[in-house]
């Protein structure tokens, strides 16, 4: 099993998760999280002071899924989030050693 | 001059002031997180740019003596000689510049209300430059038609605190904004849902609090007619809340609180040109109609495509004509008669009035619109409007957890 | 008709219209994000609900005709004769209008305050049926026998400006609603922690605000006593604000910002039925007296294990019959006297106002809600509650950041 | 007695009273999230410790008999003789309580108006220690110096509404308490953002809504004065808030809502010495001033490296001082001229009374912010500062989302 | 050394967190996410339209802990976290190569 | 590759930013977190009732780098992030299989 950690522009978030949706993932994780990298942030005026505000508001998805799929899902989910512009974002992805879904206690890729 | 009703017009005007900061936030809640600065400013900068044209221009324009029924002569520039004391010929109670300070909070409000059909996605500085032109040429003659002793007032139409000058006129020029500048990006398909409600609250709270003293204030007196429209503003508004949550309930299964604040709204417009003639019983029946059918008129947009932000159209447009057509039917103080007081021409006037104004005003913001868009361009790019206008217009950000 | 006596009446009408989205936002505060939405609709509809009510029925039993000192005569049913003119042997200085609709700000805002007790686990339908009931069959009696020509008043108990009507009268329904619907899911384990206090604060700013028109404005008339009761509302809102702050500090070692709101509001609570008849000296007395009682009021809920979510009985309650009983010890006002001017007879006659109140409220109250539970079910079911109610009673959500 | 005057003076003092919570919220929402109750709470409790300071000791050192010009006597000592009834001698048309409790609501605002200066870094303690010698020491012979029969009046400086009273009295407080206290942690260096400017924007409008309760309620009657101060203070907040988004659109190539904002109390901070003596033109010239004078001067405290965190230095102390100025420049008003109207002494006068506020004020808060650093000590530890004030201080948090 | 991940209810934090204090955990991370999974969201209304709403509020846990305990730690989370229904979550175990102690510069098992 | 995970102070997110682009990272993911562990919570109080409050606020630093430069990334962050004083946080590193730059499709280092 791996893990796929995408990290993504905000208004991209719904196309993504019906590509990953089509890819065959049944679940995922999102979190709000701010980004730093090659796409400048912007600067900000308070009472004519200006301050510089490197961080970039991002989107993290966390999809755990069977290795098989995993190419296809990241494919599938790039296609998505790609708008060819600095900033699109990166995939990563981890190993996992297990899972386990909390209901039924079912491990492994039963559990995802 | 009467120290009572001077006091009371200058706190009427003072609420009728709070309720620009009220609308802001109305609006500011109900647009996305990355909006809302922008759009609390397109109201809050117009209590300074409209209060200094009409110190300069505006007022003279629609309350300078007449001419030929269309516009105010320039006697009041600058506002010269409206001041403290009253010249000959003043009819009114209370001082000039309580008159005129009044009257100023309804010219900041009104193209405040248009700002609701393009929020999200206009540029400041033509809004500025749309703002300023549109109190000129569109509000003021309006103004001056009805209550500066105009054409339309002479006609007999009756407009006690604005459904024409400020509901209507502002409605068919937010229908002409939606149309020009075009839909947001993602409408239809992205969900534009409100990101901080209890500000919309809050802002609806502070609109029915300052209604008071638009529609009471209207009265330009405390006596009998300011207790009546004051009454009347506050059960139309309560009975348009029961009616929009109602009518919601039994459409969608449940009772929404942008549902009870929209129907509030909506019956204080649907009352406000009937305030101060028409009974408590009207004022409810107005209020009911006016939640209901304002429900439906909103839906309507999804049906028609066009982008009407937060609903300018379906509730101070359409709640507007109601208001001004069902005076025609309900007015019953003194002279002023409505059909069911046995003048069924006042409906007719009303009407004609209801006509008037949505062709002169939504014309001539067409025509604004277009111009201004053909010169400086309305919208921002796409990039910036995804990024949202706070951090591109403005350079700020509202909220920092 | 005096012209000065009606705008201030209107403003405090105003005024006290703006309270209850006051209270909505004092209330919203301090629930939990998940229910801020249902919490400020449980006081914003009944802007509608009330106020239509109110013009229906409501206003004719609390103050038609007297009949048996217990109840108003349908004689103003649909306000019939309420207008803009006094009608024979009306003595107010205000058109009949005026009076009324200032008192039905107080008949919104008091079932608004028992939405407190039973905060973050009541299904929204009962509620409505609820509030509309206790209206007609608590309120409106209440509200008669006091100002109206009934009982209370005859016998000569004093309440200025409603801390039996109001204030005790709601308490009692709060404490008579926790008890029936049972505390929230995990009270007492659980932190049930404020997810806004700025907005808290901001409700109790607009409350204090709004106040002045409740109590100042209860003199019907911009006279002397409206000047002290505007005082004495003040200082006793500041004492209260200073005294529970003290007090918490000595206990808990911090002086936190829900006490100085919360201290405010107990002070304001308490010095409702006295303002117009004590001095500023005693309205300090009453105000330090309060902050400190509903201080140690609110501290015994969790002994007494019931869940009054907002602490309506611990500051309405507490302080209200606080203020009652201080009342008939402080009043010295021309012939209203109380203990230390002379007149200990004042005092008793308070207290038999206060278990009156106490007892018929409660029981009405108690009465009302079992009935409703045992018909419709007051309370969400535990996954709604686990949700919150802004999602499952309404399909909104408060905040989209 | 005027019931006019009454009405109007008390709705006022309302209306004044609105602007501490507004004051809060302006002050609240430009502080980072972790400090907003304090910030908050600063301002909120000044209503508790002032107003009940005012009425024990407060009120009769400002407005009772003048000692030597200097001071007044104890003869209103806990509001002795200061009631409903005008004792011999009063010549205001409106009762001594309404009179004292309009008052009280400046006296409460202009210490809140200090805690902009020290923000994010104040002990609680120390703070209320400091709040209480300071409205004794500093605010009441301001008061009693111009409007209660003290030498600064007595000279002939005009301050219609609080110029020096108000805004240079707390400016040079704030001057004096930024330099004793030092610059919050990272100063210059981390990004001190404004947490929430809805919340400002909000606390703004609230501002500019009460302070026509405060100039034109200064009128104390409802005559043509009040409502030409009512005028000129809308227009220079107005004038005020495009001027600073213009000077700052050009400076840095945005206009900003915070600009907008500040730029609106620029103007009324400016206008209000002014308020009742000047047209409506000089209002707008006064409001164009004050915009780009205090946009000029915010900048400044970078250089100087004073930490001023809320910029009342450079909004109420030179916006105040641009408005004392002005006065002596534009005042035409009955007996009231100054240079414009042929009267150039009065510029003169007002100079003076510049200096001599500053120079008091100043000096006096100096002092007592030392002697409190070196008994209590002003600031939280380093720890506190960086976990925030609220969770130290008060023991709350903000929000819970 | 794992690191271990739990999407639980947001309302069983604190009983997780007792859960896995008692079973020999010292220190944790938690996260507001938002999930999407076989649970269903909900619909909201906004003047007058419907609007689905796919995510749900969820808290991630993150934990390091040694090999050792991991399955202790695992099922006393799971048994704290469990309600039976759909929504429950989920428990997924990493690798990880190492872990430093920022106050102090211990890495390994020393660290957590 | 690595995932290297700093669990840090937030007033300290500035400098540990500038310390980890001077040891050569291009980009960072940031997450708003809450920490428990040896760093005690604080106690609040609403009317009276004192509640206490475990969680203490930490910031999350994500930095997927080169396997080769790890060891110096994460002695930087630690020189930035530390105060000496408990609850300055835990560097958490774990093995990465891939990363790809969605805008252009790169992967492995080249993405990063
Ligand atoms: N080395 C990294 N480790 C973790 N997250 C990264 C890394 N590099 C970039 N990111 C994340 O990816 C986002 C996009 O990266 P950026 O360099 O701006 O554009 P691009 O991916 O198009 O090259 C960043 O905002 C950040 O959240
Ligand atoms: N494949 C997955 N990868 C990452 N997170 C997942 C995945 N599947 C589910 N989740 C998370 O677990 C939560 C619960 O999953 P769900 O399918 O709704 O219920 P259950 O775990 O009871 O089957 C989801 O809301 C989501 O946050
Ligand atoms: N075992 C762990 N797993 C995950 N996060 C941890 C773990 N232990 C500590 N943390 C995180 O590190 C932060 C600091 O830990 P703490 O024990 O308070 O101080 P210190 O790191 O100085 O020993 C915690 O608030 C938590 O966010």
């Amino acid at each position: 099993m791996k893990k796929i950690e995408f990290i993504i522009r905000p208004f991209k978030l719904d196309e993504v998760k019906e590509a990953l949706t089509a890819a065959g993932v049944h679940g995922m994780t999102i979190t709000e999280v701010k980004g730093f990298g090659r796409q400048r942030g912007h600067k900000e005026i308070y009472r004519g002071a200006e301050y510089q505000v490197d961080f970039v508001a991002k989107v993290k998805i966390e999809v755990v899924c069977e290795d098989a799929i995993t190419p296809a899902v990241v494919e599938a989910a790039r296609a998505a989030a790609i708008t060819g512009q600095v900033g699109d974002g990166k995939i990563f992805v981890l190993p996992v050693d297990d899972a386990m879904r909390i209901r039924t206690g079912e491990t492994g890729e039963a559990a995802i | 001059m009467d120290a009572a009703d001077t006091g009371f017009v200058l706190m009427s005007a003072a609420l009728v002031m709070f309720m620009t900061p009220g609308l802001a936030l109305f609006y500011g809640g109900m647009v996305r997180a990355k909006n809302v600065l922008a759009t609390l400013m397109q109201s809050f900068i117009l209590l300074g740019l409209v209060s200094v044209l009409w110190a300069v221009v505006g007022y003279t324009l629609a309350f300078g003596t007449d001419v030929g029924g269309v516009i105010g002569a320039l006697n009041h520039l600058l506002l010269a000689g409206v001041g403290g004391d009253a010249p000959e010929g003043w009819t009114l109670t209370i001082p000039p510049a309580a008159f005129m300070i009044f009257q100023c909070m309804f010219a900041v409000i009104t193209p405040a209300l248009i700002t609701g059909a393009f929020a999200e996605r206009m540029r400041f500085a033509p809004f500025l430059v749309f703002s300023g032109l549109w109190l000129v040429l569109v509000y003021c003659p309006m103004a001056h038609w009805v209550w500066g002793g105009g054409w339309m007032g002479a006609m007999g139409a009756l407009d006690f605190a604005g459904g024409a000058v400020v509901h209507m006129c502002s409605a068919a020029a937010a229908l002409a904004g939606c149309l020009v500048i075009g839909p947001r990006r993602g409408f239809g398909k992205e969900a534009h849902i409100p990101h901080n409600l209890p500000m919309t609250i809050l802002g609806a709270g502070i609109l029915w609090f300052g209604w008071f003293g638009f529609n009471a204030g209207s009265a330009l007196a405390a006596n009998a007619q300011a207790a009546m429209a004051f009454a009347t503003t506050h059960f139309a508004a309560a009975a348009g809340a029961l009616s929009w949550v109602a009518v919601e309930w039994r459409h969608r299964g449940r009772a929404t609180t942008l549902g009870a604040v929209s129907g509030a709204v909506a019956g204080l417009v649907a009352i406000t040109p009937a305030a101060g003639y028409v009974s408590v019983g009207a004022s409810l029946v107005m209020g009911i109609a006016a939640g209901a059918v304002c429900y439906w008129a909103v839906l309507q947009k999804n049906r028609f495509g066009y982008d009407d932000a937060l609903d300018v159209v379906g509730i101070h447009g359409v709640g507007g004509t109601l208001g001004a057509l069902a005076t025609g039917v309900f007015a019953d103080f003194g002279e002023f008669r409505g059909l069911l007081a046995g003048n069924p021409t006042q409906l007719w006037i009303q009407l004609v009035s209801v006509v008037a104004t949505w062709v002169f005003c939504f014309l001539m913001s067409y025509v604004l619109f277009k111009v201004i868009d053909a010169t400086l361009g309305l919208r921002v790019s796409p990039e910036d409007e995804t990024r949202g206008l706070d951090v591109n217009e403005h350079r700020e950000t509202g909220y920092q957890w």
